[in-house]
């Protein structure tokens, strides 16, 4: 199997689950997301129940804190990055390998990109006095954000991996589902941050 | 099914209940004889709901043994062949709409109980002059004691609860370091004392303690607050409304009281060097003590909620609140007394007293 | 590498690494199977180290410290690491079986999920020799969980949170396995009724481990790392652990008793030889549990203020449970109905179960009533209703399918009359122990109290639940013995050992080889291997391929690192509140293990390998003799 | 568990409108793409125009919804019936969701102060 290769005319038309090693990876990688729902809801549930809660006479609030353009930026990132991991996906499905590594690529730059604003913000929270041990709010508040940025870390990783690995191998049934439900996974990224950005910052600055 | 069973039936097995399970407990802590219109009520839905259980185990009971006997592979021969069945929708109606049945019967009376407990708005009505019409108490639970303040009336006790027969009391309920629970078994059930806010319910009180085999009703943490959370115990005494105003006077006028360094007694000495900076002898004042308020510590019934009320056990106490009740927030706080100074003090504590 | 699993006399160490590396099915049911009778055997006795010290009143037997270390010890061992991994052994070794596949979805994280869990366990288990268990109940109240000092509480998070990681892994893996590796013909309406129930408790899995997860990990940082979710000085709030652990902890009982549901539809219709009755609503019985099971979560905290309206909604809604499992008990009741019972071992413990787990569920629906509830709330009464839930539903299965499917996971046979004796010691002892306990609710007895004064009324009953309790553990005793004697016996070498067996699972031949069934099996309808007896067919089954070459996933040493890895990282984090210079590093050594074997899992290309059909064949005739698997 | 593959070439017309419908279909992930750029900007938009609070919140809120409908169903492809098991993995996602909002409606109702 390894040493044939496939043609774009010879590639089936649901090659990430033509296999049923394709297919588990496929219903296992949404069973994940299932679960990871539930986790995002505690976390999330919890963020909202401690928001703006600490010591008495605590200087912080979400109003006081959050700054919109870099919230916004930072949903633009991870927003095209969506996209251009559709686009890798695109490619998958039209058997052009090199258009997955590039799409892919660039959705790793994007999401790089967005992690490093994410830590200079976190950055400048830390500066301002507003720490991890600060407040309940604060501990609440870098919890969620910081699970979704752990979420963005792996599944960073997990993409670079999947672009090194391969780079010599080409497109198969074995590593096409792997590709596809590390996008699976970056979309359910993207998916949680329009809660963080609506949720913690929009409504944060609402106070 | 329902409807074979008339309505004296269910009564006298109501009865035949209350007389087997009143014949358990002791009647100052069993739910079982519960005194005053909460606990009578919780119990009144005790009987209804064991009723009903009682009704569907019976009933699945015997149709379980039924089939089983008729259905004895010994019996039938070892090459019976049953008949393979898939299933039957009528009996699944049945037994999906009966017991829906059952259980809106037994919805009604816990919704309409649920929300008649949670009532307590009449805690903050007022007379004419501004005054509180009902009783209001604030338990602080704390580790493993319990303080008990009037803020109506200004004073402040501890370990045992005085309270009037035949009314609404309610009460503020809140814990101070960990989460514990209030509950006084023989007139209703419990609530948590929350750290991080003010629980609120009522209670009513059925009947005098005084009657009863120490003359109080035993009163439980029933919360797991740390290793000594079994001794976590208080007691309550009721007494009727002029005999409560009474204690309420005897208590106010105890205003300013304290022990003296200067004392000539080497109890109330002792007591005011090492002592008086976490138990207070006067009962006026509001919580927020160290330790348990020890005004009226004479007339208590037990000595730290759970030892016997005697000079012996309070020397023991005194000697080694360790070895009473591991991690309690008493021991090691106040210096090597001698045997002399514990039975001096002792003897002063248990002298406390606004009973004649 | 497949050749090697026909030759059955292998030296220790072989077996040992075959065992540490392996991610077959079957191995790690069994593996799961002996872990959880560790662990049942551990919690059992603390359970009667506890009844021993309640036996008389003002006891001291055992301090109050290590009461609460032993009740918290017993709660937590008893349902995450017993009767989780127990009937994890059963799912394990009986669903691929029951679906006709090869293995689980993804076998090497079935490794790792047994691995995790067993790692876990024993992290939380050294406690006991580092400073001190924890001892806050299994609920692990924040504020009391704050409070306690030393590092009982911290192995407690980090143990669970490690063995939890591991369910999280195998429930899914459940999910996909049922979901995608069903045989050929077998429809979700033809899956045996355990099937289904591990289905919905992989669901139930998925969805209610994250919390705990989260609840965990807050309740982590609070107390290694200052952080203040639950400090209300701070602004934390101890309420939200309560939410968090109830929204796992409840859907947890039904996780539990969902596969025991199951194992007693496989047993009562072999031996009442008759057809599950009402199979599709037992199904949708199951499915509504699972649902209704997530929304009830705040009985447990009836007590704690949260108004009227909260406790009147989720009174109903917990009300509501009765009747789906009302449904099923009618199910089970009309499967005997006009059956052939025969009453073996297995069947024994079913009959017990009915009227028990009935008895335990009735005061369940007590306890829903709220105002009720008010009264009952940490009392005796619970402590009776959940034993009587969990003893009489979940224990009675474990044993019962331990003897029901041992022939299929050992090749032997437990004895029948050891059995039954063992099952009427612990039945007995089992009603003794706990039917008490309800009266002593009711008399006002609170539970986790390591000793009560003798004025209370409360002695005799308390007497006799202990002796109820010995009776108990000679019951356990000699179940191990009789386990211990089965291993001396002869092998069986035969197919569908009660003569009655229904699903796919009875079709095959035992020993079963590592591959399963040798060409996969069609299933032409409910109770697939029933259908075959009954149509005569000599071979057990049809098959749907041809026999050919068979494809299996390559052993791996990969999930035992990475369990260490979390196990040494665990370490770190525990010892890093003491200022201890070498905490952090070692956490981040754990995590750097961890994460290169994830590493090097995911570089290298792990495509399995294949048995070809002359070592099927050979295989066959080396364990049936002449014919193979006819 | 095979990955055993079977080379089966499409025919040309096959292979031809596969092309093209993949084609269709990115074009239409794209104008969803603008779909969601745009919800975006309108979330920002009403925060910074600063309207009553009553106002905003629901409206923002519903603006999160749609947008992660459309993530779901297309960038994650749930619309794909012919996708295998679509139909227990959207059971799942939903049943998830209901539990995600039960948890956020008790923690924002029944944890006080
Ligand atoms: C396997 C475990 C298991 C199971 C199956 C159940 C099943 C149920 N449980 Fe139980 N429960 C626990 C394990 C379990 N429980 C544990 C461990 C605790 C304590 C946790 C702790 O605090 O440490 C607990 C505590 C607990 C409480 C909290 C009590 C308190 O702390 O104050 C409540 C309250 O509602 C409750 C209710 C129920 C109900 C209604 C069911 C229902 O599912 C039962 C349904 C079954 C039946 C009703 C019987 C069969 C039905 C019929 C024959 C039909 C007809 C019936 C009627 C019309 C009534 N349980
Ligand atoms: C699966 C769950 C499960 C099981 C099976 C059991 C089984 C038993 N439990 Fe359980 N119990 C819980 C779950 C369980 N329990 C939980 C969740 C709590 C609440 C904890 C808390 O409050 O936080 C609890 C609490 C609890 C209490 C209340 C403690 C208190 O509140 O103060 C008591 C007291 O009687 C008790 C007793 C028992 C007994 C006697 C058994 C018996 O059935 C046990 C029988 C088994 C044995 C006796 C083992 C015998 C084995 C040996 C002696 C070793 C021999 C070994 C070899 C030869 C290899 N348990
Ligand atoms: C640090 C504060 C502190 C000091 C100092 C202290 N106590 Fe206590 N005391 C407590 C606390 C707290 C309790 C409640 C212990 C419990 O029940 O867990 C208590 C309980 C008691 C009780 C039982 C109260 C009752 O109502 O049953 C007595 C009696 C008592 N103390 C006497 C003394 C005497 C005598 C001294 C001095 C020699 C003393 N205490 C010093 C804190 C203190
Ligand atoms: Cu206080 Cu238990
Ligand atoms: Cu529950």
């Amino acid at each position: 199997m390894e040493e044939t290769k496939f043609t774009p005319q010879t590639w089936p038309d649901k090659a990430e689950q033509a296999t049923l090693e394709g297919k588990n990876k496929f219903v296992g990688i949404w069973i994940f997301i299932c679960s990871d729902i539930t986790l995002f809801a505690s976390v999330f549930a919890t963020y909202l129940s401690l928001k703006d809660k600490g010591p008495a006479g605590m200087e912080f609030s979400a109003a006081s804190l959050f700054e919109l353009p870099l919230a916004f930026v930072m949903t633009m990132l991870l927003l095209t990055s969506s996209l251009t991991s559709v686009y890798a996906m695109y490619h998958l499905k039209n058997h052009n390998f090199k258009g997955v590594q590039i799409w892919m690529s660039i959705t790793v730059l994007l999401g790089l990109g967005f992690l490093a604003l994410e830590i200079y913000e976190f950055y400048h929270y830390v500066h301002i006095g507003f720490g991890y041990t600060q407040s309940a709010f604060s501990s609440a508040f870098f919890t969620l954000v910081g699970t979704h940025g752990l979420h963005v870390v792996i599944g960073l990783v997990w993409i670079v991996c999947l672009i090194v690995r391969n780079a010599k191998r080409g497109l198969n049934l074995y590593n096409a589902p792997k590709y596809y439900a590390a996008s699976i996974f970056w979309h359910f990224i993207d998916v949680i941050w329009v809660f963080i950005f609506t949720v913690v910052y929009l409504m944060g600055v609402l106070g | 099914m329902m409807k074979g069973l008339k309505k004296w039936r269910l009564f006298s097995l109501l009865a035949v209940m209350t007389v087997f399970l009143s014949a358990c407990g002791e009647e100052y802590i069993t739910t079982l004889k519960p005194t005053g219109a909460v606990g009578k009520e919780q119990f009144n839905l005790l009987l209804f709901s064991i009723a009903i259980m009682a009704l569907v185990t019976i009933v699945v009971s015997v149709l379980y043994l039924y089939a089983f006997m008729k259905a004895r592979r010994s019996k039938l021969g070892e090459d019976y062949m049953p008949k393979q069945v898939e299933g039957s929708h009528t009996l699944e109606v049945i037994w999906t709409v009966i017991p829906i049945i059952l259980l809106l019967i037994l919805a009604v009376p816990t919704l309409i109980s649920t929300y008649k407990f949670a009532d307590v708005k009449a805690m903050d009505e007022v007379d004419e002059e501004g005054n509180k019409t009902a009783l209001t108490v604030n338990v602080t639970a704390k580790l493993y004691w319990w303080e008990f303040e009037y803020p109506e009336q200004g004073i402040v006790t501890a370990q045992e609860l005085v309270v009037p027969t035949d009314e609404k009391v309610y009460f503020n309920l809140k814990a101070a370091d960990v989460k514990h629970s209030f509950w006084i078994p023989a007139v209703g059930g419990k609530m948590d004392t929350n750290v991080e806010n003010v629980n609120k319910f009522y209670l009513e009180f059925g009947k005098e303690s005084a009657d009863l085999k120490d003359g109080v009703f035993y009163g439980k943490c029933a919360e797991l607050c740390g290793p000594s959370h079994a001794l976590m115990d208080f007691k309550v005494k009721v007494l009727d409304r002029d005999g409560f105003n009474d204690w309420v006077a005897a208590m106010q006028a105890t205003e300013g009281q304290t022990a003296s360094a200067e004392s000539t007694d080497l109890g109330e000495q002792t007591f005011a060097n090492s002592c008086l900076m976490c138990h207070a002898v006067s009962g006026v004042g509001a919580s927020g003590a160290m330790g348990p308020n020890l005004t009226t510590f004479g007339d208590r019934n037990r000595v730290a909620g759970v030892l016997e009320h005697s000079k012996e056990s309070l020397e023991n106490w005194v000697k080694d609140p360790e070895s009473i009740k591991p991690g309690n927030l008493m021991t090691g706080k106040y210096g090597e007394l001698s045997d002399e100074e514990i039975s001096a003090v002792a003897d002063y504590i248990m002298g406390l007293s606004i009973e004649e | 590498m497949s050749s090697a699993a026909v030759t059955n006399n292998k030296g220790f160490g072989a077996t040992l690494w075959d065992y540490l590396t392996t991610v077959d099915h079957k191995k790690l049911g069994v593996m799961y199977l002996f872990a959880g009778t560790l662990f049942f055997a551990i919690a059992g006795f603390e359970a009667l180290l506890m009844r021993l010290q309640l036996m008389i009143p003002n006891n001291d037997f055992v301090s109050a410290g290590t009461f609460n270390e032993l009740l918290t010890m017993h709660g937590t061992t008893m349902l995450f690491l017993a009767a989780t991994p127990l009937l994890f052994g059963f799912m394990n070794a009986v669903v691929p079986l029951q679906i006709g596949a090869r293995d689980v979805a993804f076998p090497f994280l079935n490794s790792l999920g047994f691995w995790l869990f067993f790692l876990g366990a024993i992290f939380l288990h050294l406690s006991f020799f580092l400073g001190g268990a924890p001892d806050a109940g299994w609920t692990n109240y924040a504020s009391l969980a704050l409070y306690s000092p030393g590092h009982g509480i911290d192995f407690y998070v980090l143990g669970l949170q490690i063995s939890g990681a591991g369910t999280l892994i195998s429930g899914i893996n459940f999910i996909v396995t049922i979901i995608t590796m069903r045989a050929p013909g077998m429809t979700f309406m033809r899956m045996p009724l355990f099937t289904w129930t591990t289905l919905i408790t992989s669901a139930l899995i998925t969805f209610a481990f994250p919390p705990l997860t989260v609840g965990l990990f807050l309740m982590l940082v609070d107390r290694m790392f200052d952080a203040n979710f639950f400090d209300h000085t701070m602004g934390g709030n101890t309420i939200i652990w309560e939410h968090l652990f109830w929204i796992f902890g409840h859907p947890e009982v039904y996780i539990l008793v969902l596969p025991a549901f199951g194992l007693f539809s496989e047993i009562i219709p072999v031996f009442a030889r008759k057809r599950l009755f009402g199979y599709s609503s037992m199904v949708f019985a199951t499915i509504l549990i699972g649902f209704l099971g997530f929304m009830v979560w705040a009985h447990h905290m009836f007590t704690t203020g949260l108004g009227a309206t909260a406790n009147a909604i989720f009174a109903v809604a917990t009300m509501a449970i009765a009747v789906p499992t009302g449904m099923k008990v009618f199910n089970w009741i009309m499967t005997i109905w006009g059956g052939s019972v025969k009453v073996t071992v297995p069947m024994l413990y079913a009959l017990g179960f009915i009227p028990s787990f009935v008895a335990g569920g009735v005061t369940g629906v007590m306890q829903a009533a709220a105002p009720l509830d008010y009264q009952l709330h940490d009392s005796y009464f619970i402590v009776a209703h959940f034993h009587y839930v969990i003893v009489g539903g979940i224990v009675t299965a474990i044993f019962g399918s331990m003897h029901f499917y041992w022939p299929i996971m050992f090749n032997r046979a437990l004895s029948e009359k050891l059995g039954v004796w063992t099952f009427w010691i612990f039945f007995i002892g089992f009603h003794c122990t706990f039917f008490i306990q309800h009266f002593l609710g009711l008399m006002g007895m609170p539970r986790r109290v390591f000793t009560y004064q003798a004025d209370q009324g409360w002695d005799l009953f308390n007497f006799i639940s202990s002796i109820g309790a010995i009776l108990m553990a000679i019951g356990v005793v000699l179940l191990v013995i009789n386990i211990i004697i089965t291993a001396k016996s002869k092998p069986l070498n035969c197919r569908d050992y009660w003569g009655d067996g229904r699903s796919l699972e009875w079709a095959i031949k035992t020993p079963v080889p590592f591959y399963n069934f040798k060409q996969t099996p069609l299933v032409r309808g409910y109770d697939p291997y029933w259908l075959e007896k009954h149509d005569g067919n000599k071979e057990g089954m049809i098959y749907a391929e041809p026999l050919g070459d068979i494809h299996m996933p390559n052993n791996s040493i990969l999930p035992l690192v990475m369990s260490i890895g979390m196990f040494v990282a665990a370490f770190g984090a525990l010892y890093h509140p003491d200022g201890k210079a070498w905490a952090i590093p070692v956490l981040i050594l754990g995590l750097a293990i961890t994460v290169g074997a994830m590493i090097v899992r995911s570089v290298k290309d792990d495509l399995g390998f294949h048995v070809h059909v002359e070592e099927i064949v050979a295989t066959e005739e080396h364990l049936y003799g002449n014919g193979g698997n006819k | 568990m095979g990955h055993d593959t079977q080379f089966q070439a499409k025919s040309k017309k096959q292979y031809e409108y596969d092309r093209h419908h993949n084609a269709v279909h990115m074009r239409k992930q794209v104008v969803n793409f603008a779909i969601m750029i745009f919800l975006t900007f309108l979330a920002f938009a009403v925060v910074v125009a600063d309207f009553s609070a009553y106002f905003i919140k629901p409206v923002i809120l519903l603006l999160a919804g749609v947008q992660v409908v459309l993530q779901l169903y297309s960038f994650m492809h749930m619309d794909d019936k012919k996708a295998s098991h679509m139909g227990v993995i959207s059971t799942f996602v939903w049943f998830g969701a209901v539990i995600a909002f039960t948890m956020f409606l008790t923690f924002l109702t029944i944890i006080w102060w």
